[in-house]
């Protein structure tokens, strides 16, 4: 029976420059922090990142990791504007492809699909379509009318946070949204999920624990445990996210030399140093689930 | 002038958005829409639906703010990706509140400049407003009405299609594409029903002039000729909304 | 509030002859029978099917109320040849579009979505594609391929049967199977739905029975109260299919007259007599799940 | 003569068909597949996933018949629908009964007789055939093996798509279109291992010879030079199979 352990170092050793990364997760909700972290101390570089963003974007961002981004928003929800994700495009220094929530969705299910496209009316009569000329319009066989080929997204890796796995890789997310994790999971060649919980193989084995489970362990490529890495975003129901250690962040994007500082003190210093200067484990326990 | 505070004014007047709407997912970002939808949902089109801004479909609007020990009457899983089911099939009504907005009612989230790759100001995204627009009914809620918001020529990106036949697609009309129901301002309310669905003004709040409105307008708006007042809420509404916003956030929305 | 409470007689009174109705199911299990009963009482004539197909498609059939079918099997699982469907196959009594059950999946979700076709793979290379003409092949603007263009199979009625509903059309599925039920639904200008039990609105207010509810209120138009409405398919996990119930039916399909004498035994008589003769509800109740 | 019953040594060998899979869904229909698949899952390749049939992935394979206190060992939920997620992602073996099967590889489930409109004996339909076969790996198990099944020309409705280049789409190839690996049946094991993809004799089960076998078959089979015999089961498999099918329903598959 396959054992798919591993540590956040064997994770990044995976990923190569100019890979096409998916993060799974929904702005400021269920990151896989820790793993983007891990990313952000290798010297891994150049790469296209598909998310519906949060701080890991601006993070790979503030660090120089990201050539290309195809998103439809980055926020912190609670703070709307991600300061380094609008950093680096105020700079101009990342290429972007600004697509729709939704047409998002299409181009990840089109690659888990191995469809080359999905045709959508999403995105006519918008800039989605002048700002990609690589978005072609296509006549249908069974009507007059042009339609949008969203094409597929395929991913080289998805990262995902979920809130209990087992060694196998049967992975379960217990909080009330799993957002679009499956679709990243099934449109990336390889799939490497951080879990606050590390349980035996018997675990899912109730109906109500195994509908909890939204892909097969054939999808998932290694199991990485780490309680607590979604931190600073959440993972409900286990922990809300850290307005605060959010606010720090936001607010060092003002300072010179603003990111280095953050990096230095939150990153560079390693996962362990990480989680004893956000209070550790019990104080990430201890964030509220925030309020819609 | 009115003893209506304006906010519980605009919200009262957008809760009639949804009248007609029969069954659909009503869905207000910022707390000023998603008041005005509550307030539908409890009084003026009991069929709606709504979710509790997270997860769930909910048989009762959720209050805004804290929630002590209210507890969620769920009745549908709705997760990001049901939520697209919805939307696809278009049975919502959105109310969202854009940066800019143009005279074909085309609207802006995403970034603000003449420089797409480095934009003056990045903010969200087009988010989810490409796929809304084309999709479904969407109202607009604009807490600051000026010329900034409201822009001559273009929004800078265009995230949601508005009525411009210039953008229009082969085969596709513009009924077809666009939705565009009411605009909420602090100064009145609009909708799209002047000649070649122009911006048209359908009531001011209580001490706004017609000059104002067309003053803090980058366009020409169309101005039919008898425009009324914007309607006091009623008792019953402002009743409801104290209980819909047991906290009273939204006395600091207008900048107060 | 909507209610939307309505009997057997006045769902089948808004369907209209030259219809395409969709059922929801698969084979023998979770079928809409009463609700298709009804549909034999009536004079509805010329409808198109779609279907995952069981006794519902062969006795429609047999009623010859089907003028197209399209479908990927009709089966009755434990018996594999439906007989009624059979017959009318070999009398070339119907018209037929056979496709993949996955390309059916396709062809509900692109009507959902509201667009004209979604490209697959599926069905190169058979005769899926010879035996029906009107499958067009396309070019994809993103690679050098053809593609299948599965196109949509908007419905105008759908019909399913689920364990619980309120009356306002909120519907819980709660076998450990929705099979394609909510693409159905979504597919359907109007969905009737009878349900075994109707339930208050609160019914669904935990997390584990608002899971189970599968497409929103919006999309149901009408619900009838039907304890027992899917015998004798099953309806898991309140009661299994029934094989005795079945074996009559396919027995009465090698005797001349056989669909007559079934229909004035089982069907003229009304829902009321149809379940005394079958045993009541204590004898579906006590009907064993089947072990697969 | 061997004592080992045919049934069980075509279980036995069929159970290495998902031998160098590594972690796919093992789907067999019908009783020896779904123990061929069992005893793969318990023994051959541990990381094999599979369903309990119905609407779950389940972490040992369900004993076939009835079950008695057999509690299922769940890890996923796995109705139809989350099926086509696997299928189409392409990470399935499916072994698979047809009726028909031509030189090609082509299979048939859907109906028998010249004209499609009113077919001789119509069966069940294409079911998943078209979309299996172009997404995943298959194999077939075939107890009768006759020129009825392994038919001269095309089977009458090609459901499942072989290596048949007449009937290649532009722009793919047979072997991005077509992946079947082995076929199981009451006197031999085949491959399309032969030149251009010709059924090719694999192994014969034991008191079989090589001109039974093409006699048997409607078409040209190669035959290499040394063929083997299909292998004995071991003690360790027949314990399984004990276990797996405990009422010993496969006693009568083949028509004892």
């Amino acid at each position: 029976m396959a054992n798919k352990l591993m540590n956040p170092q064997q994770v990044v050793a995976s990923i190569q420059d100019g890979m096409t990364v998916g993060i799974g997760g929904w702005g400021p909700r269920r990151k896989p922090m820790a793993l983007v972290r891990e990313l952000l101390r290798s010297p891994v570089k150049d790469l296209t990142v598909v998310a519906y963003g949060g701080a890991d974007v601006g993070m790979l961002c503030a660090a120089g990791k990201v050539k290309k981004l195809i998103f439809a928003f980055v926020t912190l929800d609670f703070i709307p504007l991600e300061p380094y994700f609008r950093k680096a495009r105020q700079e101009g220094a990342i290429e972007v492809m600004e697509i729709d929530e939704g047409q998002m969705v299409l181009g990840l299910k089109a690659a888990g699909m191995r469809v080359p496209f999905i045709p959508t009316r999403i995105g006519l009569g918008t800039d989605v379509l002048t700002r990609n000329p690589q978005l072609r319009l296509i006549d249908s066989p069974y009507d007059n009318k042009q339609w949008v080929a969203m094409p597929a997204l395929p991913l080289d890796v998805a990262l995902v946070h979920v809130n209990r796995a087992d060694a196998r890789g049967v992975c379960q997310i217990s909080g009330p949204d799993h957002y679009l994790d499956d679709l990243f999971v099934r449109a990336a060649k390889q799939t490497y999920v951080s879990c606050d919980e590390l349980v035996e193989d018997a675990a899912f084995a109730s109906e109500n624990d195994a509908r909890l489970v939204f892909w097969e362990r054939s999808e998932t490529t290694g199991v990485v445990h780490l309680s607590g890495g979604a931190h600073p975003s959440s993972c409900a129901p286990l922990y809300g996210f850290d307005t605060k250690h959010f606010k720090e962040y936001v607010a060092s994007a003002k300072e010179d030399g603003g990111w280095d500082a953050y990096f230095a003190k939150y990153v560079q210093c390693g996962e362990q140093d990480y989680q004893r200067q956000v209070g550790g484990m019990e104080a990430i326990k201890r964030l509220p689930l925030p309020v819609f | 002038m009115s003893d209506i505070a304006l906010v519980d004014r605009i919200i009262c007047a957008a809760a009639q958005a949804w009248k007609d709407d029969g069954e659909v997912l009503a869905t207000g970002i910022g707390l000023v829409p998603r008041l005005a939808a509550s307030v539908c949902m409890k009084s003026v089109n009991t069929d709606l639906l709504m979710t509790d801004s997270e997860a769930w479909l909910v048989r009762e609007p959720v209050p805004v703010g804290p929630r002590g020990d209210y507890q969620l009457q769920r009745e549908t899983w709705m997760g990001f990706s049901r939520i697209f089911d919805n939307v696809w099939g278009g049975k919502r009504h959105a109310m969202v509140g854009p940066v800019q907005v143009d005279r074909f009612g085309q609207a802006n989230i995403s970034m603000v400049g003449g420089d797409y790759d480095r934009p003056k100001a990045m903010m969200l995204g087009v988010r989810g407003f490409p796929g809304n627009s084309i999709n479904h009914a969407n109202s607009f809620f604009i807490p600051n009405h000026s010329r900034k918001v409201f822009v001559d020529g273009e929004v800078d990106m265009v995230a949601s299609v508005g009525y411009n036949p210039a953008r229009l697609a082969r085969g596709w009309t513009l009924e077809e594409t666009t939705d565009i129901r009411f605009i909420y301002t602090n100064l009145c309310v609009l909708d799209f029903g002047g000649p070649d669905h122009q911006m048209r003004l359908v009531s001011l709040h209580p001490g706004v002039t017609v000059e104002q409105v067309q003053e803090a307008t980058g366009f020409d708006i169309h101005v039919p000729a008898n425009v009324g007042a914007t309607p006091d809420p009623t008792p019953e509404q402002l009743a409801l909304l104290a209980q819909l916003d047991p906290h009273n956030l939204r006395a600091t929305v207008l900048g107060a």
